[in-house]
């Protein structure tokens, strides 16, 4: 309603260039996320385990990108630095499914 | 779940070979095909952005004038505000901004003889069916051509529930859950494939988006929009709309942003301890109207973020010479 | 659809709903239709048995018959083409009609048959359609004697003159199969007549018929003979020939069929032979003594001369005398005898000298000629038979031929007839015979017209399922061959690279797969054409079978048949059901179980063991027990000196169980024979073995003796006595039932079962769970006559845990019909009956009811019994939910599916004695279906409201095949979790591939690939298409 | 009055580093002698706004008075090309050094001449209460070039892009390294 | 080459203005047609590296990227454009403006257009002209608020600093993130001595990027005054002690920079300023 207070962080960031981040972000995720699924599959995960398999590797990713692209410190390139951890996650999770079930399906299933 | 999942041992079956090579594999082809096609088709189809005219365009941007002042007046300090406010309120009263200011008098007619508006109407639809189509298209296609048996065990469990949606037309009812039909499969490429889509498109698409952005903002283009639709896509009375956004104008209170910016500088620069601008918060939330009271603590958490986190690196970076002539 | 539906939008609902259901009704009748083409004689095949023939009759003889008429001890008379030996038709007649004679009359077949109802009937020769049907009201024959019953033909207008029962003698227009007189001897006369004759008369009588007849004397028989009008039937005369004869096969009537030739009766009386000439008082007596001078080989008899039928027409006067000779009686000696006209004297022809073995004897006529020439038939040794043809004119053998016919597959003739008939300017030998395997032979100078029919499949008795090996690339066998490989510690790297150079190897057959993938010749795919074969090709020598591997989806097995006869037949599922291989097992080898003791892995061949009982010289039972290479039927020799092909228990045979223990050495599973000393042997007895058994036998109950017609059940369980390996069976305990019930029917749940889920969904999500003790079985017990309260026949069912012999469940059917098949299966926790109900005035009506018992562990949903592991001991029990179906159809066998993991639903297989198999599934026979209409819940169930059995054409398996005499159905799991194979036989045998819940593993046939990879392809095209021209517009919209 | 070669210099410099834009600055001569021998670039942001101006001013002149100088005109260079007017916002400057200085004058750089061999400079000096363009000023002594060859030089200078390294007071604003005063750099 | 191409768009994202490195990557890629490689990009580059070439004054550049964008493009507006802005730069300024001119015929919304005309006439010398022109063209695109700051310099340069306040109000609700904005409002304001307002915006300024030199100076301009001058009497005023740990924060921080970083004789020379002050 009424104009809200100033957040001065805003002012840290270009909309575009977090658009863009979070593009990438997005790229990387689903990329990694279906090379994930394919690993599952291959090693037959099943229930819990798959999830977890998946938390645990894209809570890797997410370090990888925090520790060797943001060099520890995200707040540059995202509005909320836990961005990192969570941004695509669950995006990333639909397409993981498709291809754990894909490679499960091919090698534990099909013969 | 619990009762059902206790039910089902682990259920080993042989499907047939061919089952993999010509179902299991060719929907997901399909898919990514239909996907990509779409995709085309449907930036062929919808219309080129058309040229508004003066007048429609200068409506819009009037409005959203009114919604910026509301937004961001909190940068302007009092005086520039006021002045604003009375400003448009009483332009937008007299209808200074709408495209024919006499329009609210003159009866409404049928909607279908504006053009602008027809057209606008079948680009919508012309949206909606390459979403809806293709789905409805695949998804029969798919019952028809790949029902009656199992395409695929889903590596995780499900729910009964789910059982007379994923393995229909599969005549057991001993068979877990996690055997799925094609019409499932078909689901879970649905979902799944969107990231893939965004890898295969993605780039050239971001790129679009990347480009469309920058036009934006730094030549203000695309936002030559067509007249002001009403959520139902009809062309609401602009009269009333400039009213409304009055009333709204004439609601906001001004506050300004820069207050107690020096009290912020110091604390950003630990001269003062944080708490003052809780304090600080406290003092006006109390003594100023109820109606900020409810953006405070947001903001004075979102201050002490701000003394916070600092990093000139970035924005010197990346601000360098915003400028175009 | 969308259109009609559209279209009857308007009409009012009545039309709409008409309309709708026509629709639905022409779906359903054209998918039956294409279900019924497609599908028969492709995933199935039949054979048509007809049992072994102990009686034929040629067509006709002077230039050979097309078909030759046969009778068998299956109550079943056939034509079977002469040249090919395919069955032209055939009459299964009923169980009690036993086939007494044949005789081709005017081209077409007269038979006599029935004992409790005594048929003549004449069969048109090419469809086997009775002509006409004679059956005297209530007249049958003698029992248990194939005796009495006689027919001739009478010379001038070539009607019948049909003997039966010993005391009905009937001349009947064979035309028309009217009675034209009829003379039946007076009530209550001592004489039994066994022989009618139309011959030479007397005194002023022409058409003069003799009726030979037997008339108990205090020690023996004596003859007595009537003489009828052939014209009238008025009794003419009657003699009484003195005569004192011991058995009925010691009399022979020879010679007459006219009015002009005499007619004669030879019988042996203490040591000689004697002939009457009929119509005179002449008896002439020969001492067989004096035989010895023209036939020497009666030198050194050591039993008494008895007579050998050649079966020869009438008017011939030849016949056959034979012994045994030889110190161990295992030789006979034999010669041919004829009767001269003038002194109606017997005097002796030909000396067939003496025989080790059986041999068999058929004569016939040179074709146009009188001469008799006289076939014997014997084996030469252990792998040829010989033929041996006599002429009698010239008193000489005329022909020797040597025919290869294995001891080990057909050990000896047991029945030959002989057809001579003129090929040309030569005489054509054709003979037919039966060896003690039960196969049915045709030998002929003509090489392409010697066949032979595998008869013994008519005589199946119980079928053992055989996987055949799989082929596989070695780096994959050696892990699953062996389980030494994998429980030897290979590390994962050596696992890796095993793996990943099969993969490699893997990878060579790759180009093919992607051609396969990509040729259009795939895409196009018809669905597969029935190809027609007959029984004979199934046993021909030349056969090709593909080679013994398993197929994708282990659909094809062998299946090994244990029959009556001694002989075990394996046969490939697969190719319409080739005999792969056949073994028969000498005499007096009762085959009491076969088991697959190791099924077939990739290095090691399977195994059978079969278990027979002999009887050996001393009249002791022993049980034996073999071991088959189950690929080949040979004995399986393993190096090892532990694994004897062959054992032997000096005992009779009571059960065997195969235990779930496995032989470390040889991986074949353990068998325990139970023998009538009630102990203990293992198959095989090495200690390590033993050891296993002691250790396992702890809990291992089972039932014995639970035969049909016990009156009581008891249960089982092994004592192990430490000192010898020497184990006992104890009873643990004994369930006698009421008074006057006894067995009638008795379930276990199948040797192969896999629960799928532990309970059942109901509509509201709640869970019923299935009562799962894996130790009940169901036995049936009949009360033939009460003798308390109402007479009416009762039948009761009881649930016994065999463990601790509680009864489980009992419940009660009031007046049920006897001698009326009462059927029971059981598997997981249903239980399934039918039996015949007379119907009581007010429940239920007259006919076959199926019952259908669910168990359950508490009538309440979501709970179960505390301990997972189900004990019998903790005595719980179950709760039962039953329903009662009105059964259309009159169950001769009842089966249920059974499929690898159990997913699948079930269906209960009934063989129908309309000679069809039916699956009805298991939901049509659910406890659960509600009565009135169905609750929400019932639909969230799926539950069909209550109903009788629809007749869906669908319904039967067998389509409208005639699967003859079905006694069994058994079924086997297959790769595919769909699908079940499906065994039923009795006479016939009937082999096919049934999915109760449909191929849902299974890319249909139809599935048109063509369509497919045009959309693919298609959508690529668009694909190319579009792209540049979304680019364009891109671009435009960017710069314009 | 005559420019040594630096002070001709540097201004060109600061036009020809920022094509696009107005610039200006101040020039300095030698306490006591006419000889304008230094320039200080100011803006090339915008330069009609007081608080920067008033810094700079302050600066330039403590450092004059550090250095022997004083501050004696005022130059800039216009955006347009064609623009020889002296802006409004130089002419108030120019007063102000005119309050101290009184034969302070302005030069306005002639845009089309820096690549040319001509001089480039419009200078102004106030007569009768307003700023004049005085076309004719280094035709006559009033206004000498210290060095004939400056304008050749300049055009040298300029093609070796030595204009980078020159730094006013906008850069130094930005990067307080860039030595707007001296611009050592810049070597006569 | 293709990181050229990369430089390029980066440049092209981020709308810097760098026409002699835009040439200097762009000219080989065109010359060299490498830039078709990069299909759809390729005419941005185009348009790029024309315009930069314009700028550079390298004329014959410009026509070939135009000339290839009409080929490719015939009697596109944004190419036309381009052809307008080439006259503008050889100065034949009437043409220009007859294309542009032409251009709104064509499509009147047409911005860029509308823009070029308005930065035509300014070049044209006509500055008032210029404005009611702009104004105009604002009052359409109100939320194009690099037309705004061209207001705001129009009106600087005719002095009127109360209207280029106003413009840099509307600047500041638009792009109310970009420091740079606040520090031009706030010196307008400081020029039109409204130091109080003056103080908060440097403030903001330096909050928004920390160390702000310019910023600096500007707090410490603002604070001397306002120390200087009596304490005023209106509520929103900064308090005295607010005003002087600003002001000490100021000093601290410029001394601290020029300590950092500075020349050695700049950082005499500005503690010498402050000292003065």
């Amino acid at each position: 309603m009424s104009g809200q207070q100033i957040n001065p962080d805003d002012a840290l960031y270009v909309d575009m260039y977090i658009a863009k981040n979070s593009q990438t972000m997005t790229f990387i995720r689903s990329s990694y996320s279906a090379i994930l699924g394919l690993a599952a599959g291959t090693l037959g995960l099943t229930n819990w385990s798959g999830f977890i398999f998946y938390f645990l590797g894209s809570a890797f990713l997410s370090l990888l990108i925090f520790l060797v692209k943001a060099k520890g410190n995200p707040s540059p390139y995202f509005r909320q630095p836990l961005d990192v951890f969570t941004e695509g996650v669950l995006g990333g999770m639909l397409s993981y499914i498709l291809f754990w079930t894909l490679l499960y399906g091919i090698i534990h299933v099909y013969d | 779940m619990g009762a059902w999942t206790v039910l089902q041992e682990r259920q080993a079956m042989l499907l047939d070979p061919a089952i993999r090579d010509w179902v299991l594999i060719p929907i997901m082809i399909v898919m990514v095909l239909v996907g990509i096609v779409r995709h085309q088709v449907t930036v062929l189809l919808n219309g080129t952005p058309k040229k508004a005219d003066l007048k429609s365009a200068r409506e819009t941007k009037a409005l959203q004038r009114g919604g910026i002042l509301r937004a961001h007046g909190t940068h302007l300090p009092e005086h520039a505000f006021e002045a604003r406010k009375t400003f448009l309120s009483d332009a937008f009263e007299k209808g200074t901004y709408e495209k024919d200011p006499n329009a609210s008098s003159k009866p409404k007619g049928n909607v279908m003889q504006d053009p602008a508006y027809v057209e606008t109407m079948m680009d919508g639809m012309k949206k909606n069916m390459m979403n809806i189509i293709p789905q409805t298209v695949i998804m029969a296609w798919i019952n028809f051509f790949f029902s009656g048996f199992v395409l695929i065990k889903l590596p995780f469990p499900l729910t009964i529930r789910f059982k007379s949606m994923l393995q229909r037309g599969i005549e057991t009812s001993d068979m877990d859950v996690s055997w799925v039909s094609s019409l499932s499969w078909y689901f879970l490429n649905l979902f799944g494939l969107q990231s893939v889509f965004t890898l295969i498109l993605g780039s050239g698409h971001a790129a679009d988006a990347m480009r469309d952005m920058q036009a934006m903002s730094t030549m203000g283009m695309g936002a030559a929009a067509g007249p002001q639709m009403g959520p139902t896509g009809q062309p609401a009375d602009m009269h009333k709309i400039f009213l409304s956004e009055k009333e709204n104008l004439d609601l906001t209170e001004h506050e300004w942003g820069l207050e107690n910016v020096e009290m912020r500088v110091l604390v950003k620069y630990g001269k003062l301890p944080r708490s003052v601008l809780v304090d600080y918060k406290k003092a006006k939330s109390l003594g100023s109207a109820s109606s900020q009271s409810a953006s405070s603590p947001s903001s004075a958490s979102a201050q002490i973020a701000a003394a916070a986190s600092s990093s000139p690196a970035v924005t010197a970076g990346k601000k360098k010479g915003r400028r175009q002539v | 659809m969308a259109t009609s539906s559209r279209r009857t939008a308007a009409v009012s609902s009545l039309s709409w709903r008409a309309c709708i259901s026509v629709l639905l009704l022409a779906l359903l009748a054209s998918t039956v239709l294409a279900l019924e083409e497609a599908q028969k004689g492709v995933i199935d095949w039949h054979h048509k048995w007809i049992g072994t023939p102990h009686l034929t009759a040629p067509q006709r003889t002077v230039r050979g018959s097309n078909t030759v008429f046969v009778a068998t001890d299956k109550n079943t008379v056939a034509a079977l083409r002469a040249k090919s030996g395919e069955l032209v038709w055939r009459q299964v007649l009923s169980k009690d009609e036993t086939v007494h004679d044949i005789r081709a009359v005017g081209g077409n077949l007269l038979t006599l048959s029935g004992t409790s109802q005594f048929h003549a009937r004449l069969l048109d020769a090419k469809t086997g359609q009775p002509l006409w049907d004679f059956s005297p009201a209530g007249e049958g024959s003698i029992p248990e004697l194939n005796f009495g019953q006689a027919v001739t033909v009478t010379s001038e207008d070539s009607n019948l003159i049909i003997l039966n029962q010993g005391r009905h003698v009937r001349k009947i227009g064979s035309k028309s199969g009217m009675e034209s007189w009829h003379w039946k001897a007076e009530e209550g006369s001592a004489t039994t007549y066994f022989s009618v004759l139309e011959a030479k008369g007397f005194g002023n009588h022409e058409h003069v018929v003799y009726v030979m007849g037997l008339t108990r004397g205090v020690a023996a028989f004596q003859l007595e003979i009537v003489a009828l009008d052939s014209q009238n039937g008025n009794v003419i005369k009657s003699f009484n020939a003195r005569s004192s004869i011991s058995t009925f096969e010691d009399v022979l009537t020879l010679g007459g069929g006219s009015n002009g030739k005499n007619g004669y009766i030879a019988w042996l009386e203490n040591d000689n032979l004697k002939v009457l000439t009929l119509g005179t008082d002449k008896i002439t007596q020969t001492s067989l003594k004096s035989f010895q001078a023209e036939i020497s080989s009666f030198g050194d008899l050591v039993s008494k001369l008895d007579f050998v039928s050649l079966r020869l027409p009438e008017g011939h006067t030849e016949f056959l005398l034979s012994g045994t000779v030889g110190e161990y009686h295992d030789a006979r000696s034999s010669g041919l005898f004829d009767i001269d006209e003038k002194t109606g004297r017997a005097e002796a022809l030909f000396d067939f000298g003496e025989r080790t073995g059986f041999s068999t004897y058929s004569a016939t006529t040179k074709p146009g000629t009188d001469e008799v020439v006289v076939l014997r038939a014997f084996r030469g040794d252990s792998d040829i038979g010989v033929l041996e043809l006599v002429d009698v004119n010239t008193r000489e053998t005329t022909l020797q031929q040597q025919i290869p016919l294995e001891y080990e597959t057909f050990a000896h003739f047991t029945f030959a007839s002989l057809e001579l008939f003129s090929k040309g300017q030569g005489v054509q030998t054709r003979v037919y015979f039966s060896t003690s395997d039960g196969s049915f032979h045709a030998y002929s100078d003509i090489e392409s017209e010697r066949w032979y029919r595998e008869e013994s499949l008519a005589y199946i008795k119980d079928v053992e399922f055989v996987d055949l090996p799989e082929r596989k690339l070695w780096t994959q066998d050696v892990n699953e061959a062996g389980h030494q490989k994998s429980s030897r510690n290979v590390t994962i790297v050596e696992r890796y690279l095993e793996r990943l150079s099969s993969h490699v190897l893997q990878l060579k057959s790759l180009p093919a797969f992607l051609i396969s993938y990509a040729n259009p010749s795939s895409l196009f795919t018809k669905a597969p054409v029935a190809v027609d074969y007959s029984e004979v090709q199934i046993g021909a020598a030349n056969r090709t079978i593909p080679s013994l591997y398993r197929d994708q989806f282990g659909l094809r097995k062998i299946l090994v048949f244990s029959t009556d006869k001694g002989k075990m037949v394996a046969v490939d599922s697969g190719s319409k059901g080739q005999i792969v291989w056949s073994r028969y097992f000498g005499y007096g080898h009762d085959i009491k179980d076969v088991v697959v003791v190791r099924q077939a892995n990739v290095r090691l061949p399977p195994v059978l063991a079969v278990i027979a009982e002999t009887v050996d010289g001393g009249k002791n039972r022993v049980t034996r027990m073999y071991r088959l290479n189950a690929l080949t039927g040979e004995d399986f020799r393993s190096n090892n000196f532990f694994f004897p092909s062959s054992a032997w228990i000096p005992a009779g045979y009571v059960a065997t169980f195969k235990v779930p223990i496995e032989d470390p050495d040889e991986k074949t599973h353990v068998l325990v024979l139970v023998d009538d000393r009630m102990h203990i042997t293992t198959f095989p007895s090495t200690d390590p073995v033993q050891q296993a058994f002691k250790a396992f036998s702890d809990d291992f109950y089972f039932l014995l003796k639970n035969k049909i017609g016990a009156k009581q059940l008891k249960g089982f369980k092994p004592i192990v006595t430490a000192d010898t390996d020497r184990m006992d069976v104890e009873p643990t305990w004994t369930l006698p039932f009421p008074e006057g019930e006894e067995i009638v029917a008795f379930a276990e749940r199948p040797s192969y079962e896999v629960m799928a889920s532990l309970g059942r969904v109901l509509g509201d999500r709640g869970v019923l769970y299935k009562y799962q003790n894996p130790n009940y079985a169901t036995v049936i017990t009949v009360n033939k006559k009460p003798s308390h309260g109402g007479a009416a026949p009762y039948l009761t069912v009881y649930l016994v845990d065999v463990v601790t012999g509680t009864i489980l469940h009992q419940a009660t059917h009031e007046n049920v019909g006897l001698n009326r098949p009462i059927l029971a299966t059981q598997y997981e926790n249903n239980v399934v009956y039918t039996f015949w109900s007379e119907g009581d005035s007010s429940t239920s009506s007259k006919g076959y009811q199926a019952i259908s018992l669910e168990l359950y562990e508490s009538r309440v949903r979501n709970q179960r019994n505390k301990d997972e592991s189900f004990t019998s001991f903790a005595g719980e029990l179950p709760h039962i939910i039953s329903q009662a179906f009105p059964f259309p159809y009159t169950p001769t066998a009842i089966g249920v599916t059974s499929t690898k993991a159990g997913i699948s639903a079930k269906d209960i297989l009934f063989g129908l004695s309309r000679q069809s198999v039916m699956s009805v599934n298991k939901r049509y026979l659910d406890p659960r279906r509600p009565i009135g209409p169905p609750s929400a819940s019932d639909k969230e169930e799926m539950l069909m409201p209550y109903s009788a059995l629809s007749d869906d054409p669908r319904m039967f398996l067998s389509y409208d095949l005639e699967v003859a005499g079905v006694k069994k159905i058994v079924t086997a799991p297959t790769m595919l979790e769909s699908t079940t194979i499906v065994v039923a036989y009795g006479q016939d045998l009937f082999v096919t591939r049934h999915a109760p819940s449909k191929t849902f593993d299974l890319l249909n046939e139809d599935f048109s690939k063509s369509q497919l990879m045009l959309t693919m392809v298609v959508l690529t095209a668009v694909m190319f298409v579009t792209g540049p021209m979304m680019q364009k517009k891109m671009l435009k919209e960017l710069w314009y | 009055m005559t420019i040594a070669h630096k002070a001709y210099l540097k201004p060109l410099l600061h036009a020809a580093k920022y094509p696009t834009v107005a610039v200006n600055g101040v020039l300095l001569a030698e306490q006591g002698s006419n000889k304008v021998v230094d320039a200080v670039p100011f803006f090339h942001f915008w330069n009609s706004l007081t608080p920067m101006l008033e810094v700079a001013m302050t600066q330039v002149d403590l450092y004059s008075k550090a250095n022997g100088l004083r501050i004696i005109g005022y130059y800039e260079a216009n955006e347009r090309v064609d623009n020889e007017a002296l802006s409004l916002v130089g002419q108030k400057i120019a007063d102000q050094i005119l309050k101290v200085e009184p034969e302070a004058f302005a030069l306005v750089v002639k845009n089309e001449n820096i690549s040319s061999e001509e001089i480039a400079y419009i200078p102004y000096q106030y007569k009768e209460g307003q700023w004049r363009a005085n076309k004719s000023a280094f035709s006559s002594p009033a206004f000498a070039l210290e060095n004939g060859s400056s304008p050749s030089l300049v055009v040298k200078s300029i093609r070796e892009g030595l204009f980078d390294k020159l730094s006013d007071f906008d850069n130094h604003l930005e990067n307080v390294q860039a030595d707007w005063l001296a611009n050592k750099d810049i070597v006569a | 080459m293709v990181n050229a191409a990369k430089l390029l768009q980066d440049l092209r994202a981020s709308a810097e203005r760098k026409p002699d490195v835009v040439v200097r990557l762009g000219k080989p890629l065109i010359d060299s047609g490498a830039v078709m490689k990069l299909d759809a990009d390729a005419w941005l580059v185009y348009e790029q590296v024309a315009i930069a070439a314009l700028d550079v004054g390298d004329d014959v550049l410009a026509h070939k990227c135009i000339q290839a964008l009409e080929a490719k493009f015939p009697g596109s507006a944004r190419v036309n454009r381009l052809n307008g802005m080439k006259f503008e730069a050889v100065g034949k300024l009437t043409e220009a403006a007859a294309i542009y001119k032409a251009i709104l015929e064509e499509d009147e919304t047409n911005v860029l257009a509308a823009k070029r005309q308005v930065m035509l006439l300014r070049a044209m010398g006509l500055p008032t002209d210029a404005i009611s022109a702009l104004v105009k063209y604002l009052d359409i695109n109100y939320t194009d608020f690099e037309g705004w700051l061209q207001l705001a310099d129009l009106y600087l340069e005719e002095l009127m600093y109360g209207q280029a306040a106003f413009c840099m109000e509307e600047v500041l609700m638009l792009q109310s993130q970009n420091h740079i904005f606040h520090l031009k409002y706030a010196e307008i304001l400081y020029t039109q001595e409204n130091y109080q307002l003056a103080l908060k915006q440097f403030c903001r300024v330096i909050e928004l990027c920390k160390d702000h030199v310019r910023g600096l100076y500007g707090i410490k301009l603002c604070t001397s005054r306002l120390l200087k001058s009596a304490p005023s009497k209106d509520a929103t005023a900064t308090s005295q002690e607010d005003l002087k740990a600003i002001d000490l924060l100021a000093t601290e921080r410029l001394i601290a920079v020029y300590s950092a970083n500075g020349a050695a004789s700049t950082k005499s020379i500005s503690t010498k300023w402050i000292e003065c002050l």
